[in-house]
């Protein structure tokens, strides 16, 4: 019997996550975002999804003006200088989607309660702000030493992971080559683990140097090859975010916050309806301004 | 040469592993771990195996270097990943099996490797300690118990310390009650027999036992009353290919021949 | 060409860094991470800087290429190594000195990145989210709380959401009887002047004008009464040699020249 | 300004380690265990320490067999098929010196508290065992979203924390090169951290692949350059367990255990006592027996 590999094509990724479902989102505001299955999704339209994620950006942002989202969970959705806020997530938050109030120190102890089997981590970093009030899913738990009380994090259940990175082999060890924000711990705590990489290699080349590896096969059940499938937000290693593309979607978002949803509506047909599929988005985006988005362009 | 006890054991072992199965390889237990790697080359070369601080697929192997000392450095030529620790516990959630010993096991499938004595104080014997089997066996899915020394010195009818609960005073919702994530110890394992657990009283029950062994010899190894079903039906024997595998390829030193 | 606010303000920072200091600098905080680099190459070569992923060293730097975004990939140059973003939570014992900024903050140094309105269900503005401030602000040794706004639309009497803890109500015990660790915001820092807090109440209180505004004028920036000491010390000019490391080798773009 | 180099002596370590401190040691079972330090201390026979361990071996069972420990938390001692108990570890327990009784669960559950600045953090692994009742710093601790009952395990403090490793700049960024066991926890968790490294390298060769840093500087207090410093335990890349020196050693202090303490104290002086430093200590070893622990040898 020889091993079995992980490796499947975007649609059958996309076809793992289903409506209702609690999906976790790797990478950190504009960097490695798993986009390439993200807009298969997209096109699906799945519904009444619950999206975790650590600091997020537009590509959640996108899912909240598709109307998918029924929840979501993120300490941060914005772009930083480039563009501060999301304009859905600005101006639709409460009204078309319900927001569970959380910052990264309360993610990573609900993330870390789940991976450890655990019914609830406990914190301080949260005593006395908004945040405990305003999450309904928190407690307040008695200190047995005798100290002051702290807040109880229940582990925060995800169905399906979607990360983004560098490469990975055939049989799901994955290797970032650089940060990998949450990622690990995002896997830990993920029913299924779906992982889009810039490049497969072989099984000897992860073995070539194992501490690289920062995803053991044990915490991925699937590898989507995505070449440039980060595109609009950076991929380490590989381009730099592109800042126009996300200019012009806030532009488009904030127009149709104000009620003036025609060039959303352009921008989603021309960029996640039409293509058939990662090539073509990456054709309709253009090969020349991809490799402007690279190092030393 | 006909498989030896130790042999059979392993191969027992190796038949329980599903393919894709994540399973974590403690130290200084030839015999699951040649039961592990038997797997591994032959029906389950997706299992995912860990070796303390090493993420290892053996399935391409060609000799494994030696059982003694499965921790051993050069395991790294296999490994896809090194990992803290820690991960041990932080990824618990996905282990679907783990081994455990004991200097005591008793007939509710608990063991200890704190110590012998009334008095922690006072100790007639210290063990090394409980390792990770605390924690581990309390979460990952299943476990078994193996020990090469089947006798009443370590079949006990309760433990004087328990480092890793298995089913506490018996009672098939015993861990359930505490909240323990996983399902417990299913086999316990050694030279002379297999054993696993009664459904509903989660009293230690014989399964096989294993050449060389009687059923009364056996029933005086333990220092209590083992379960011992109607039907005793023998191990269904290994096949030429199981031995050989075993025999060039995981043990190629002979430590499971030994007696 | 006279120092401008902000590159004072950023200087103000520089002093208040000792050598050896852990410091980990959020992004989008240009002013600040002006000042902890001018601190890395005068007198704090030895501080420990952490930008998100990565552990850096500056002190050897010719040039810094962008201050507009400190999280620039190229900042890897400089990394002594990198770590998973729980490192900033995990190892939060050591650090010395943090950043918060907020679309409101209030007379006892609250702040808030959540959101304006009364009804979190139905708000009139929702901000980006607390990202780590909350638990960061919680624990690390001390912060500072940065704005580019000095105007009555971030500085509140009361915020209407707190993401980060500074004094609560006020008050020296508020933040000790709730049990956390970190000793809280020590100063406030704008383009229109440097705060910090009174002893023994924790209200705000004016430290420093900085040129171009006037003590009236900055008064009404604020929603509440600052308090303003009876002695208020203008702050020490830059030396020759700040203001020019700082023009040349920090920020060379000139992000804190304009206005 | 230029910075500070964090490079000491061996005995300028083994002074920052007064009597009565709490001392982690690095490691796990034989490998990487920061015997040049330990050796110094072991010299000047520090009094009544705390000893916390990941899983340990013959190091620890010296010191307790040197009077110098008063309580030792670790959750195994033994050197595996080499030695399964440490002599002094089996005998002298609870006579001696004191077990604060825990697993590898518990005592990572402990250091995360501390490292994490927390009053407690909740465990479900020894729920049954005896750890939770042999153990006097456990509490129980409700679960409050309605569970049964689990065990708060308080902050497990260190004043300093021992690791050997391969190599560190002279800033203090270390790199193991291999396996990192619990040392980033340990050194997360420790008020002084010092790391013996078998070389020191260039700040270029750690910039090279910062990836490979496992301790940044700042968790590190101090590096002490010692060649061979693990001996007689293995050092990742450099050698092996000099497993005969293991069992001379458990053969003399067997005797001692047993009331023949004759060959264990010449043990003590000539391996611990007369070597005036980490150099004639190896010289004592003999450098054929050390290169023939090497990989291949």
């Amino acid at each position: 019997m020889s091993r079995h590999k992980v490796v499947i094509s975007l649609p059958e990724a996309a076809a793992m996550i289903k409506d209702g479902d609690r999906v976790g989102i790797g990478g950190f505001v504009t960097t490695n975002k798993p986009l390439g299955i993200l807009r298969e999704i997209m096109r699906l339209r799945r519904q009444d999804l619950t999206v975790v994620a650590p600091p997020s950006s537009m590509e959640v942002d996108l899912l909240l003006g598709l109307g998918m989202v029924r929840k979501l969970i993120t300490p941060y959705l914005g772009a930083e200088a480039i563009a501060p806020l999301g304009p859905f997530h600005s101006g639709w938050a409460g009204k078309h989607f319900a927001i569970e109030e959380t910052d990264l120190g309360t993610l990573v102890a609900g993330l870390r309660a789940y991976a450890l089997a655990l019914p609830f981590m406990p914190t301080r970093g949260i005593v006395g702000t908004s945040i405990a009030s305003l999450n309904p899913t928190l407690r307040p738990v008695e200190d047995p030493f005798g100290g002051p009380p702290l807040i109880a994090v229940p582990p925060l259940e995800m169905d399906v992971v979607l990360i983004h990175a560098s490469q990975a082999d055939c049989y799901g060890n994955v290797q970032h080559l650089g940060a990998v924000f949450l990622d690990p711990l995002l896997a830990q705590a993920g029913k299924k683990v779906i992982v889009q990489v810039e490049k497969i290699v072989s099984s000897e080349e992860i073995r070539r140097n194992p501490g690289n590896t920062t995803l053991a096969c044990e915490f991925v059940d699937a590898v989507v090859l995505a070449p440039y499938g980060a595109h609009p937000m950076a991929s380490q290693n590989y381009y730099r975010v592109d800042a126009d593309f996300l200019n012009e979607y806030v532009r488009v978002a904030k127009a149709c916050v104000k009620g003036q949803p025609e060039q959303f509506e352009e921008f989603v047909a021309r960029y996640i309806d039409a293509p058939a599929g990662l090539s073509e988005y990456l054709e309709r985006v253009g090969l020349e301004r991809l490799f402007a988005l690279g190092e030393g362009a | 040469m006909q498989a030896t006890a130790k042999e059979l054991a392993a191969i027992f072992i190796a038949r329980q592993i599903n393919n894709g199965d994540y399973i974590s390889l403690g130290t200084n237990l030839p015999v699951p771990a040649a039961g592990v790697l038997l797997a591994q080359i032959t029906h389950a070369p997706d299992a995912k195996i860990n070796v303390l601080s090493y993420f290892v697929n053996l399935a391409g192997m060609d000799s494994f270097p030696d059982l003694g000392q499965i921790a051993n450095p050069s395991v790294v030529r296999w490994a896809d990943g090194v990992m803290p620790v820690e991960q041990l516990i932080y990824g618990i959630r996905r282990m679907d099996l783990c081994f455990a010993g004991g200097i005591q096991i008793d007939r509710y499938g608990n063991t200890n490797l704190i110590g012998i004595g009334d008095d922690p104080q006072n100790l007639k014997f210290r063990g090394p300690g409980s390792v990770g089997t605390a924690t581990v066996m309390a979460n990952c899915r299943k476990f078994f118990i193996y020990t090469n020394d089947h006798s009443p010195r370590t079949f006990v009818p309760k433990c004087d310390f328990i480092s890793a609960f298995g089913w506490g005073d018996g009672g098939a919702d015993s861990r359930t009650r505490l909240g323990l994530p996983g399902e417990g110890p299913r086999f316990v394992i050694t030279p002379k027999a297999i054993m696993d657990f009664d459904e509903t009283s989660k009293a230690m029950r014989l399964k096989h036992l294993l050449p060389g062994t009687s059923l009364e010899e056996l029933q005086a190894s333990a220092g209590f009353e083992l379960l011992v079903p109607d039907q005793l039906p023998e191990m269904e024997p290994p096949s030429a290919e199981e031995l050989s595998l075993l025999r060039t390829r995981v043990d190629a030193k002979g430590y499971l021949r030994q007696t």
